[in-house]
């Protein structure tokens, strides 16, 4: 089964790869997309599936909200200018690289190491996190306990990917109500039927934060479920009532807070003092990363359509 | 040469994107495969220790021979995370680019930001 | 405990966003800066007789992330503090945003990072992280050649994080931890031949982050790329490189049994001969340092590898120096662009004259750029070559001649009078005291060379004076053989013009990587 | 109960194979909205009603149960909005060119 899935994955990288229109390209590579989470799943984590999947979401809305304003998306639109496009049909030019990454890909297979995997630190952490960190599902207490140093960097990867797109991207005034609204705007079924998943969509994020600590799902997962119910308010709506400064403000003081509550728990090791339960801290934590990517994806999100909106 | 078959789909697929990455004139393509090269690396993480019949990590006390790796999986929540950020970085890059010099593609956007 | 190194500074940097730059604001930054410093001081002494050991959490045996501070490490703290006070008093009365003084604050805490991390995954982020902050620093200005240069850097990186990345899965999978110490210990016991392709992968990645041969075409991008502000390029040249070489150190530690020193050692060789090549065709003020940082590079790395004492200290202290230096002359190119706003240096004539005390330091740094008796370049350069045999020396001293070559020609624009006329606006007093300081420093650390790495890296190292006089002389010898090289072919040559124009293309990188990547596979096979 | 889950599950699959096999017979842009819009909707939700009915009154079932309404109320909407967008950028059902996508459905 998992190798049917895996071909499947090939498959459609191979099809990504050799497509030059720009449209098809991000259809692939939302299926592509799909296909992963579900290997990822039937890898037995469903953490990383559910993250993949929700990424994906927005991946494939960052392409098509970022080309559709800016390349255009008829159908015909290709990925390079016109006068480099002409000589694709020449097969020649194909056979070097192809040659070459099969080289390499042979060399590679040659190397493998032969040695099982070595399973140490899979053992450690199965029989120590619930006595250590607490909750019960091990990948939150190794990404929220023992590695949380990691966890503050990757927060502070998104902060910077939000200040960089924010530096970038032009214009700093957003919250203008301005703009054509969009043709689903006028598409009754449609806006009736989002407004009626949207509450869905909200309480399926909420549930996976407050329970990430027990169940699959986190605070970034259940970030991204909510961000993407703004994504939705958007496609029916087409407002830009959402004050991006603010918002920016608020994520900065949320990375502090993090970075504090993660030094004065695990680095300080407060929880060993007080006499709250560790579920606390986890769950402190996960809403905290909450809201954190939140902000961030819903800031990345209207800079990209709202760029160069005056 | 004894190695596990699973291990193969990831190299497999990080070739392929080193291929698109060799061969693609545009930049987009360039991003894509990027993305893809980061899916190829996660998919090995996770593949670390398979066995058939795999179950989540997740449980008090898990038996330890047929549940999943926990920390490749945890590992790979940050990875995407960065992958994200770097694909969204990048896409405004690439607009940013594609408005002050109207390119789409690596030669192109050589030439223009020479001038 | 030593996660605050890096907590601080990243503290310090959302705080001075959230409150948008005043001169409070900066004067608190520089304030901590000086702080910082004098920790790192603190750190040193304390590593200069055992090892700082802190594992965040307190979980026990390589649960959770290491951190450790040893002698080597500290003494890049020590370098990457003072540095980054230095520019940030360079930048002090600079327009920039709250963002640039965010971007270069986390920058610092994450290089900080870089030198303390022990754990294979947490070097990951953090690399990543650096790349995206240094690619929106190089494009800061938001021009279309920065863009570009910028989105090649970002993505290059990205491409070659992949690879370590790669690498890392590797060699979770076959020791089980994630620890460099605890990997060391199992990966010791395993086979050779298992120990290859994690190896290659790895060394892949941080080949190009040295900016090695093959790999080496974004780094002028990155760091000579006239839109970036030269507080950027500074740090940049002088410190970033230095972390992708500290990793060097680190995994050809972890991987000994494995690595050819050999192959290194000409790669190291050729990367030297090709920067300066590259930097002596080159017209623009940004780029000819950014290729003698190539140059200099490859000098480093060949004093690694080379299995001798003598070379292994001077390359640190090289490293050192070239930080001082480096800096030094790009923080006062950027003085001398805002002042005859070009940076083309047929048309920059007069500095000495317009402004001397920039033309002095200049003239200090070079001076010990290119190795001469009594300034810090001579006593890591001496170091270098002295450990070396003969063939290896030869090309160290023709290193060391193409450097030569390559500042006489970036000296003449101290000399003659100005072409274009220069702005008359003042130049700042916070510029020239960094700068100056760096350039005394270049001083010092010549005169005080010896006493300087005993105490930096422990190593009891005594000069004679016949050696004194045979460095000297070959000094003085490739001085004099390199001016007349310059006066003779390199002056008015036609070639100058087609190699500055030799270039590689994204492709063309990802093509030289994989192709790197091969090559290291089959060496290490046939060789180790 | 076992029985008849997997007589549910074939049925699914049965109304399946008759949308693909329509797929390719019809060439027509909205044809074939039409057969991809039974392939998702009925055919998926088939399979997940005989997966539920296989498992019996458990608290799995109830969560397939939900999965199935959430599928039913979305996929039609994926459908509908595919083909409102191609009518509206102009694309006509007699014309045998590929029609344009300017939406990404579903988001």
């Amino acid at each position: 089964m998992i190798y049917a899935f895996l071909t499947l994955w090939i498959v459609g990288a191979l099809l990504i790869i050799r497509e030059s229109k720009i449209i098809r390209m991000i259809i692939y590579l939302g299926i592509f997309s799909l296909i992963s989470s579900v290997c990822f799943y039937m890898f037995g984590a469903p953490d990383v599936a559910i993250a993949e999947a929700a990424i994906s979401v927005f991946s494939t809305v960052f392409f098509i909200v970022c080309f559709e304003k800016h390349f255009g998306l008829a159908v015909g639109v290709s990925d390079v200018t016109p006068e480099s496009a002409e000589n694709r049909t020449n097969l020649k030019k194909y056979i070097p690289p192809v040659v070459f990454t099969i080289f390499l890909f042979v060399l590679f297979i040659f190397f493998i190491p032969e040695n099982p995997a070595n399973s140490y630190l899979k053992d450690q952490y199965l029989s120590l996190f619930s006595r250590d960190v607490g909750g019960e599902n091990s990948v939150t207490s190794i990404y929220l306990g023992y590695r949380v140093y990691d966890t503050l960097f990757e927060a502070l990867m998104l902060l910077v990917g939000i200040v960089s797109v924010t530096h970038l991207s032009r214009y700093c005034e957003t919250s203008v109500k301005e703009g054509k609204p969009s043709d689903i705007n006028r598409a009754d079924i449609a806006v009736f039927t989002i407004r009626v998943i949207c509450p869905v969509m909200l309480l399926f994020g909420i549930y996976l934060i407050l329970n990430g600590h027990i169940s699959p799902g986190g605070g970034f997962q259940g970030g991204a479920a909510i961000a993407s119910f703004f994504v939705c308010r958007y496609m029916i709506y087409d407002i830009y009532d959402i004050p991006i400064e603010r918002i920016i403000m608020v994520e900065k003081i949320i990375y502090v807070v993090v970075v504090l509550l993660a030094v004065l728990f695990i680095f300080i090791g407060l929880h060993s003092f007080l006499p709250l339960p560790q579920s606390v801290y986890l769950i402190t934590m996960n809403l905290l990363i909450g809201a954190k990517v939140t902000c961030g994806l819903i800031i990345i999100f209207y800079r990209f359509i709202a760029f160069e909106r005056r | 040469m004894v190695f596990d078959i699973i291990e193969i789909f990831s190299v497999l697929m990080f070739f392929i994107s080193f291929y698109g990455l060799i061969t693609s004139k545009s930049i987009i393509k360039s991003v894509v495969s990027i993305l893809l090269m980061e899916s190829a690396v996660i998919m090995f993480f996770l593949s670390i220790g398979y066995t058939s019949g795999i179950m989540p990590p997740i449980g008090q006390n898990p038996e330890t021979e047929t549940v999943a790796d926990p920390l490749p999986q945890a590992l790979m929540i940050t990875a995407i995370i960065i992958g994200v950020a770097v694909v969204a970085v990048n896409l405004i890059m690439l607009i940013s680019l594609y408005r002050q010099c109207k390119a789409k593609d690596w030669d192109a956007a050589k030439k223009k930001s020479m001038e | 405990m030593l996660a605050y190194f890096v907590i601080i500074p990243i503290l310090i940097a959302v705080f001075l966003y959230v409150f948008p730059s005043s001169k409070a604001g900066r004067l608190i930054a520089v304030i901590t800066q000086t702080a910082l410093v004098g920790l790192a001081f603190y750190l040193f002494f304390i590593c200069k007789s055992r090892d700082v050991v802190s594992n965040i959490g307190n979980y026990e045996s390589f649960l959770g992330i290491t951190l450790r501070a040893d002698a080597l490490s500290s003494v890049f703290i020590i370098l990457t503090s003072f540095i980054f006070l230095i520019v940030a008093v360079y930048t002090f009365n600079e327009k920039y945003n709250g963002l640039f003084w965010f971007l270069l604050f986390i920058w610092e805490g994450l290089l900080i990072g870089i030198f303390l991390s022990r754990d294979l995954f947490n070097i990951f982020v953090l690399v990543e992280v650096t790349t995206v902050a240094v690619a929106v620093l190089i494009m800061f200005n938001r021009d279309n050649r920065s863009m570009y240069d910028g989105m090649v850097y970002l993505m290059i990186n990205t491409v070659a994080v992949q690879f370590y990345l790669f690498g890392t899965g590797y060699v979770y999978k076959l020791t089980g931890v994630l620890d460099i110490d605890a990997a060391a210990k199992v990966l010791e016991e395993l086979d050779k031949s298992s120990l290859i392709l994690p190896y290659a992968l790895i060394i892949t990645a941080i080949s190009l982050k040295c900016a090695l041969v093959p790999l080496f075409s974004w780094l002028p991008k990155a760091h000579g790329t006239p839109g970036a502000p030269s507080a950027v390029s500074a740090i940049l040249s002088g410190l970033h490189i230095k972390g992708a070489v500290y990793l060097f150190i680190q995994f050809n530690d972890l991987f000994k049994e494995v690595v050819v020193s050999e192959f290194f050692l000409i790669i190291g060789i050729i990367t030297g001969i090709v920067g300066f090549i590259f930097a002596m065709s080159q017209k623009d003020i940004k780029l000819i340092l950014a290729y003698s940082t190539i140059s200099q590079i490859g000098m480093i790395i060949t004093g690694l590898n080379n299995d001798d004492i003598y070379s292994y200290t001077g390359s640190l202290y090289h490293i050192f120096n070239h930080a001082l230096f480096k800096s030094a002359l790009f923080l006062s190119a950027g003085i001398i662009i805002k002042i005859y706003n070009t940076r083309d240096i047929y048309k920059i004539r007069g500095v000495l004259k317009r402004s001397p005390l920039i033309g002095a330091v200049i003239i200090m740094a070079i001076l010990g750029i290119i190795g001469t008796p009594f300034f810090n370049g001579s006593v890591s350069k001496y170091f270098i070559f002295s450990g070396t045999s003969l063939p290896v020396g030869g090309a160290i001293l023709l290193i060391n001649l193409g450097t030569i070559i390559t500042f006489i020609r970036f000296s003449s624009i101290l000399f003659g009078k100005p072409q274009t006329e220069p702005d008359p606006a003042k130049t700042d007093k916070c510029k020239q005291a960094a700068v100056l300081v760096l350039g005394t420093l270049c001083l010092v650390g010549g005169i005080l060379g010896e006493q300087l790495i005993e105490f930096l890296f422990n190593v009891k190292v005594s000069v004679d004076t016949a050696g004194y006089l045979q460095k000297s002389a070959l000094f003085t010898a490739s001085a004099v053989g390199g001016y007349l090289i310059y006066k003779l072919y390199i002056k008015n040559s036609p070639r100058l013009k087609q190699v500055r124009e030799i270039e590689l293309s994204f492709r063309g990188m990802c093509v030289s990587v994989g192709a790197f990547f091969a090559v290291v596979l089959v060496v290490t096979k046939l060789f180790a | 109960m076992q029985i008849a889950g997997n007589i549910i599950i074939i049925i699914g699959i049965i109304f399946m194979f008759f949308g693909v096999i329509g797929i390719y017979k019809f060439k027509n842009f909205y044809s074939r909205i039409l057969i991809s819009g039974q392939i998702d909707t009925v055919g998926a939700l088939t399979v997940i009603i005989g997966i539920a009915v296989k498992h019996g009154i458990s608290f799995f079932s109830l969560k397939l149960l939900l999965l199935a309404g959430i599928i039913l109320l979305l996929n039609p909407l994926a459908t509908h909005i595919t083909a409102r967008s191609a009518r509206l950028s102009g694309y006509l059902a007699q014309e045998q060119e590929p029609p344009p996508h300017d939406k990404k459905d579903g988001v």
